[in-house]
């Protein structure tokens, strides 16, 4: 059963249709990222806000006139998701206060995710995201952790874990690869004390999509890190996304658990 | 300098530049080809060219590379719209793909296909040259993956004689190390023996 | 070299290049990129949906007998669902010329 | 009816602000910026002014969060100067780009390095090219005037598109000086509420920002030149009913003293008071000198400017700015080129100053003028000059 | 000797880079900057380049490193292109200011929004009044030169400025084509170590980057500006070393076919080559036409264009990028500045193409030149126009 | 004896002459974070290269022609500090390994030092810090926490305590002043399992000076997170800095401690 | 309205107008600021040196004998050190005009 | 407007543009002083303008900020060399800083000082119009502290009668709030009977 739980097994056929993130996107054979954005987004459904980050998941939904999306989606740039995401959700809670909304979004709940790769949080992104933490923004910030600058051809990030060979940490006769531990992001984001942080995996459907409505669902800013296998950048074959990370998880090297307010807990 | 009798009509000339354009998919190597080709040429002492198209192509979407080859500077930096050539190293590509789009009617097409020439003649309306070669079983049984653009390369310069055999060979050699190097030889070879001209 | 799209001329692009079709990428048919295809063995499946929870191209539905159903027009052929398949049944083929 | 006060000019603008009733505000600190940030938050503090104000923690980051506000149609303000416009810039483009009706004051001040608190052009004229609306403020009133102005054309349903109000640094900035202050319903009057020509709306999905391949990225930009040519009428439009409003005039290409002038001197910002202070000396001692200010950059109202010098045999410009191993400032570049194909063209004789704080005095604009007289008098055109280089 | 190979532009400059013995490397990946960082990591890796090699986080942080190493006297280099220049534009004033011999690759590519990976020129020409010396490659061997070349000049004792050299993207940097590559030897002849005129020493202590009040600004700008002009005969006298050195030959102004041409094609980077034989088939049949292509950009070789452009009627100048809202394109401004006050003045008809990876085809440079020619023959010179909009 | 430990007030007249930040310099009339530089830089010596973020401390010690700095001495930009010293200790690690140093340098141990406020280092430098503590530079970094931007008056930033009034969050009819709790960057530098960090106040004079002795000595990055009181800021009398900052330390409103490779210690 | 520096001319700017000369500033007395002075009574010093190190300015030494000096072409008048001093033996008294 | 008969010669012409320098200390409020001087000027319908001194002066330095008053518009924006009146608010300044540079022949000094006019002219060597006032006195008597702006403010109306009294009164009114405010009014009536003019 590859460490697929029963009550997973059978709960899948529960899933509801309907996708904000539709067939026709142009991710790889195989991509684990644009699966769990698929998942999220499904689960947050249809009264969703996303601004995303340039990467992988930005170029591969969103070349003119093409667009995966059945959700408003904004892209600006590739280190400011976070503050995009910020100014939407501030423009809406200023509208709404105000009551300059229109009619048929006066009432609307709805839920304003910023969304980057591993690079695009953890390295070049961070500092927007960590303003957008300490604001206190209702919103839910995912990270796609891929542990690669994949969208430009496999160069390390922060996120990289040791040791892994990539064009810009390459193992050679003077080096192992990667020289750096990974950079541990969820743990700066609980660091910021935020209600609530967690990491997960599309491995683990239903946990990821749980965790993206509890981050929903949470008032303020919440920060989800999600494993996601890159079939091009780790360079297996096309159909081990799910079965890598479901490894990555049950041998620890990358736990999932929740972070309320700072203390954590394991799941 | 290309010294072996070229065994078709691709005019030769001085200055006359040809280009080539390579279709596969992302992941299978149509750059690698272009790229070996225009080395050889390069290494032979003629002037060469090779590109990708620039886009973020992702494995699985199809993709083409482009060559150029002549012998003075090549300052042409456009992409190619009527290629002297065309290569095709994935065999489904042309049910989506029309590989043949502005290629010179005098121009080749050099396929990989186990239907053989008439099954492409038929499929892609192309009255010009046309080289097949079952590139996909050569390379499985060479190198053990469908890894087809150095057998393609064979059947071009079997077909077309832009650069020497031994000169590919050496770069081959040079790129893929020792081990892989061996294979893609003896499958570059064998497409040199195996490509039907018709 | 095919390019169904037809691009507007400036003057009808909207406003700031924004999409205003959602899900346009629909048009996209990634189907082209399959190299293989899944194949079901359908005596096999227990119809637990966990193939069309992992696809990543969301191009797997369920009928409604229960069954996984592939929409070929998308369907990569990545492999993934046959690799997850609880009971093994989906193999992968080899597209033909 | 509209009260006259003294008051800081910053001050003055943040009220005009908080008169549009904006409802984002997203800054950050940074001198001489500061007191438009700091009495805007003091307006939403005491409940003054409802609006969301972002206390971001970069520039880069005000001006995201302005792209993402004002994209959910919320009427956005920001404002900031010299290093902080330099870390917007990558963001500077694309705002334009997506249509998006951000309002910003740029409270110019020079370039690092050397790091420099005080007031040149080189900040704003780094963002020529980004497509961004343009006009320049001399006064209080027109600092007020034009924060208003602002608004009103950015949202303008025939040009959606950001738009910068610039002002000098501390000289205009911090002055305490006598202004208007419009009343809410002269507002009313002039500035409708924004209607938002695109908007992320859950129940209208659509994806803003995708990827401009090259079949289309010409287009794309093409439009927005478009958008900026078709700016001009609306902005001059907009002025005239500013006048009709307020009874304050504006114009793209304002003159002072141009009739019969043979050297016109050229500036933009707030220098152009003082030149005016020369003007009148000048006449009175007979010297035919005019001026010309430029209140409108960008879009740059050509036509305009052309009809104003055509009388002139010789104009003097200040550019406040250097291009470093350029031909000249970006100003006069701008207007050499915007004259080159004219049948009577003025002499155009350059002058770099009043960079990082110095002031330029009455006595500056007198040599500048010496200077163009001297060449109408058959002297060589000198290279661009910085004024008030210490040997 | 020497070795002619075929190899990919961007690892043939990496190539030149590690034959320049670089101490530091800074960098940020970008497409299409990517393979030359990609190259220098493999090559620092291997141990074939001893250098430190800074993976940052973000290009801002590039070049701030990129400052600090400098400043200790570390032979520096960085590449970068687009969004991520854009990102380092506050940084790119300081380090000329600083007087820092940084040289970097910039990888031309086109600006958001809309993003897009493809080349023009709309990334550097927003860098163009920064200080930095700027220079620009038509193929694969001028990349590889000019690489040389700029360290050469960089760290001249009479220059100490950064210095960018610049090739289009993807066009130019993805291409495999043959490069004769320098020897070490010749590297030795020709590019002594970096002796740097200041450092970081705590045995001789320095504050670097104080604060420039008014009373200094002025005259620090100006002994930038001063910098720039007395590096332009330093910059060609480097390359008449180079070629001794490597036999081939640059210079700032070069030109093609230009004697007797009656219309100047002006272009600036790797579409001179396509422009050459445009102008190679419009001789042949009979059309007066050549091609000036500008290799220095900064500082600005004012005198050898004029001297290039003396005998022309028309010049056709190509941008690869636009100015929005300004009087025309960076490149074709500037050169109307340069040209105003020439008593020969040829006329000037001003094209902004290949924009966001869209080609230029022989066909566009007939256009254009027919443009000029039209022109020549009595028609109104037209307002600077995007090629290849679609209607 | 103001909670001074006896063995503090006999140990002051111990330390050693020599300043590397001398008189002269224009902080204002009672400055706490002008002494925290100057003790750091003193315990440092004379063998310490300092890259200065824009701030208060940059301002009023070097403006030209006056340095207050006996020290090598860069400014660069505000947001940088940690970047510009990671590129000048990567220029010296290169150029001593490639044996290109001149002689007088070749064996000369140098401390690097990052240096800026708290605006500098919680908001627009925290991601160059963050990417320089990853890196792993052998570097110190120096946060001068005076809770808001001073330089340009005092505007809150993210270190500024939720309820204080500053210029950008002023006390009003709707605003009780600050909304958002004062961000923890030390804990954040700790998530990057740095080798050391640690919380100082010029109070404890000699607890700081050894903390930036044991940051220097440690080899890869240390950070030293400074409470530094600031009369102007705050609005108290000129005299009263010392007093402040001793009060935080021991109302524990800002606590000092130390933190090994992720692992606190309370001192 | 005094300004003792005269400033260089152009070609006398430093390279990238370093400052040249370490710890110039100490040419700025910024004791000109203070309208209050330290006065000690030294009697009651117990030479512990602790105002030396709180100084702000780092205009107080130890003479030889061990007690605090302070130098006021520096001290800006702060207060500081009176208050900290453990004896309380520093009084600050208005400059006088 | 100003309705007030001057008690100076300080010409008070149509169009006749009186500049004022201050003098201060950073945090003392010389910047306070200039600008509730050009309000009341506005509040009069006159054109003002007041001004620091744009630098980024630390608390304890000295401080200048500028004012200047006209019938008609201000168009100049350039730092004040030539002052008409220059306002003295510490009398220790006075030792540091050439409080009489520029300062216009026919111009007026007004110093805070506890020493009088005698000392204070041989101090400065200023031959024009002198007013001083004990501000610190004043300050410290009504104000508890040595915050002598407003003092000063007294003695200029006093002095030069460039605004009227009630104006500035009913600024620092609004400014300082009643409590404060009540206080600053004593003590800048105080000055405008304590001045000497001499
Ligand atoms: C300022 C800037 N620098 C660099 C880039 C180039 N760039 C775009 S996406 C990307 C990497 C994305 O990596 P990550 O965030 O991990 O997302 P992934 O593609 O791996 O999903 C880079 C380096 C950019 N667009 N902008
Ligand atoms: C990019 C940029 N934005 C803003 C500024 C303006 N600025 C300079 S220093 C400063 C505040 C410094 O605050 P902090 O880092 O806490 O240091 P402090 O002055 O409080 O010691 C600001 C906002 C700048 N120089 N550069
Ligand atoms: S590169 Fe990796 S993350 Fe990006 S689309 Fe391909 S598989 Fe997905
Ligand atoms: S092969 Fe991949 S894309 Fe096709 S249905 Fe299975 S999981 Fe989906
Ligand atoms: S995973 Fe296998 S068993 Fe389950 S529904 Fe899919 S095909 Fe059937
Ligand atoms: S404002 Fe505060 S931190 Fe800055 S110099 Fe003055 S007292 Fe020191
Ligand atoms: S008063 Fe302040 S500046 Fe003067 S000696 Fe005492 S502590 Fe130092
Ligand atoms: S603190 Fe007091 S007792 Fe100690 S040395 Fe200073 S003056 Fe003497
Ligand atoms: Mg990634
Ligand atoms: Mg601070």
């Amino acid at each position: 059963m590859k460490g697929f739980d029963l009550l997973g097994v059978y709960s899948a056929r529960l899933m509801e249709p309907g996708e904000q993130v539709v067939s026709g996107h142009r991710a790889c054979q195989g991509c684990g990222e644009v699966l769990a954005m698929r998942l999220i987004h499904k689960e947050l459904g249809p009264n969703t806000v996303t601004c995303s980050a340039t990467g992988c998941m930005e170029i591969i939904s969103s070349s003119y006139p093409d667009t995966a999306w059945a959700i408003p989606w904004l892209h600006v740039a590739f280190e400011n998701a976070a503050a995009v995401a910020s100014g939407a959700e501030s423009g809406y809670k200023a509208l709404r206060r105000k009551g300059k909304l229109p009619a048929h979004l006066a009432d609307k709940k709805i839920t304003f995710v910023g969304m980057g790769g591993d690079g695009a949080t953890a390295d070049i992104g961070l500092q927007a995201l960590s303003g957008a933490l300490e604001r206190g923004h209702d919103m839910v910030y995912v990270c796609y952790d891929n542990e690669a600058y994949m969208n430009t051809g496999i160069q390390r990030s922060s996120s990289t874990p040791f040791g892994a060979s990539t064009t810009t940490s390459p193992a050679g006769k003077k080096s192992i690869g990667q020289q750096t531990w990974k950079k541990n992001v969820t743990e700066i984001a609980a660091a910021h004390r935020i209600p609530y942080a967690a990491t997960a995996s599309p491995s683990f459907p239903f946990d990821l999509m749980a965790k993206a409505r509890r981050a929903a669902e949470t008032p303020g800013p919440a920060y989800l890190h999600v494993y996601s296998a890159c079939p091009t950048g780790w360079r297996p074959a096309s159909d081990l996304a799910i079965e890598l990370g479901r490894l990555a998880v049950q041998t620890a090297s990358f736990p999932i658990y929740e972070i309320f307010d700072g203390n954590r807990v394991k799941v | 300098m290309a010294g072996v009798e070229a065994e078709n009509d691709l005019s030769r000339e001085e200055s006359r530049m040809i280009e080539l354009r390579f279709h596969g998919r992302g992941g299978q190597g149509a750059v690698t080809s272009a790229e070996i080709l225009a080395t050889a040429a390069i290494d032979e002492g003629k002037f060469a060219q090779a590109f990708p198209s620039f886009g973020p192509e992702r494995r699985g979407a199809p993709v083409i590379a482009f060559a150029r080859i002549d012998e003075s500077q090549i300052r042409d930096r456009t992409a190619i719209q009527q290629p002297d050539v065309v290569m095709v190293l994935d065999p489904t590509i042309m049910k989506i793909v029309k590989v043949t789009t502005g290629i010179k009617p005098t121009g080749m097409l050099v396929v990989n296909t186990s239907r053989g020439r008439a099954a492409i003649a038929e499929l892609t309306g192309f009255t010009g040259k046309l080289a097949t070669v079952d590139a996909t079983a050569i390379a499985m049984a060479e190198i053990g993956r469908a890894i087809t653009n150095m057998v393609l390369l064979g059947s071009l310069v079997k077909a077309a004689a832009l650069v020497e055999a031994g000169t590919v060979e050496a770069i081959i050699d040079r790129r893929f190390g020792p081990m892989l190097g061996k294979r893609n030889i003896r499958a570059f070879r064998r497409a040199m023996e195996e490509t039907d001209l018709g | 070299m095919t390019q169904a799209f037809k691009f507007p001329g400036w003057k009808d692009l909207p406003l700031g290049m924004d999409i205003l079709e959602p899900g346009s990428a629909r048009r996209n048919r990634t189907g082209d990129w399959r190299s293989e295809r899944p194949v079901w063995a359908l005596e096999k499946c227990v119809k637990c949906a966990v193939c069309v929870i992992f696809c990543p191209e969301g191009c797997l539905s369920v009928t409604e007998e229960g069954y996984p159903q592939v929409d070929l027009d998308y369907c990569k052929g990545c492999g993934i669902c046959a690799n997850e398949c609880v009971t093994a049944c989906i193999a992968m083929e080899r597209e033909v010329e | 009816m509209a009260r006259r006060v003294g008051m800081e000019v910053s001050i003055a603008l943040a009220e005009a602000a908080k008169l549009a009733n904006v409802d984002v505000i997203s800054a950050y600190p940074i001198t001489p910026q500061t007191h438009v940030v700091e009495h805007l938050s003091e307006l939403v503090a005491d409940g003054e002014l409802d609006a969301e104000f972002i206390p971001v923690e970069s520039e880069h980051s005000a001006m995201s969060c302005c792209v993402g506000s004002s994209a959910t149609g919320a009427r956005t303000f920001t404002a900031t100067s010299s290093q902080g416009l330099a870390l917007m810039h990558e963001i500077l483009y694309i705002a334009p780009a997506l249509r998006l009706p951000i309002v910003m004051c740029v409270v110019d001040r020079a370039i690092s390095g050397p790091i420099s608190i005080w007031n040149d052009h080189s900040d704003i004229m780094a963002e020529r090219d980004t497509g961004w609306i343009q006009t320049f403020a001399e006064n209080a009133q027109e600092a007020v005037d034009l924060t208003i102005h602002a608004f009103r054309v950015a949202e303008h349903p025939e040009v959606s598109l950001p738009t910068i109000f610039n002002l000098d640094g501390f000289i205009l900035s911090h002055m305490i000086e006598p202004v208007v202050m419009p009343e809410r319903e002269q507002l009313a009057a002039y500035l409708p509420s924004f209607v938002p020509l695109q908007r992320l709306d859950p129940t209208k999905p659509i994806t803003m920002g995708p990827v401009g391949i090259p079949p289309v990225y010409t287009e794309a930009k093409w439009t927005q030149e478009v958008a900026m040519r078709n700016a001009l009428p609306v902005i001059e439009k907009c002025w005239d009913e500013f006048e009709q409003v307020f009874g304050r005039k504006y114009r793209s290409i304002e003159t002072y003293q141009a009739e019969g002038a043979d050297v016109l001197l050229v500036t933009m910002g707030s220098i152009g008071e003082t030149a005016m202070t020369y003007v009148d000396q000048a006449r009175a001692s007979g010297v035919k000198v005019g001026l010309l200010r430029i209140r409108l950059w960008r879009p740059f109202p050509k036509q305009a400017f052309l009809e104003a010098v055509a009388g002139a045999k010789a104009l003097a410009v200040v550019d406040r700015c250097m291009t470093l191993g350029g031909v000249g400032g970006p100003v006069a570049c701008e207007l050499k080129s915007a004259l080159y194909h004219e049948e009577r063209r003025p002499k155009v004789v350059e002058y770099q100053a009043g960079l990082g704080g110095r002031d330029i005095p009455v006595s500056d604009f007198d040599r500048m003028v010496q200077g163009a007289l001297a060449v109408l008098a058959g002297k060589r055109v000198p290279e661009p000059r910085v004024l008030q280089v210490r040997e």
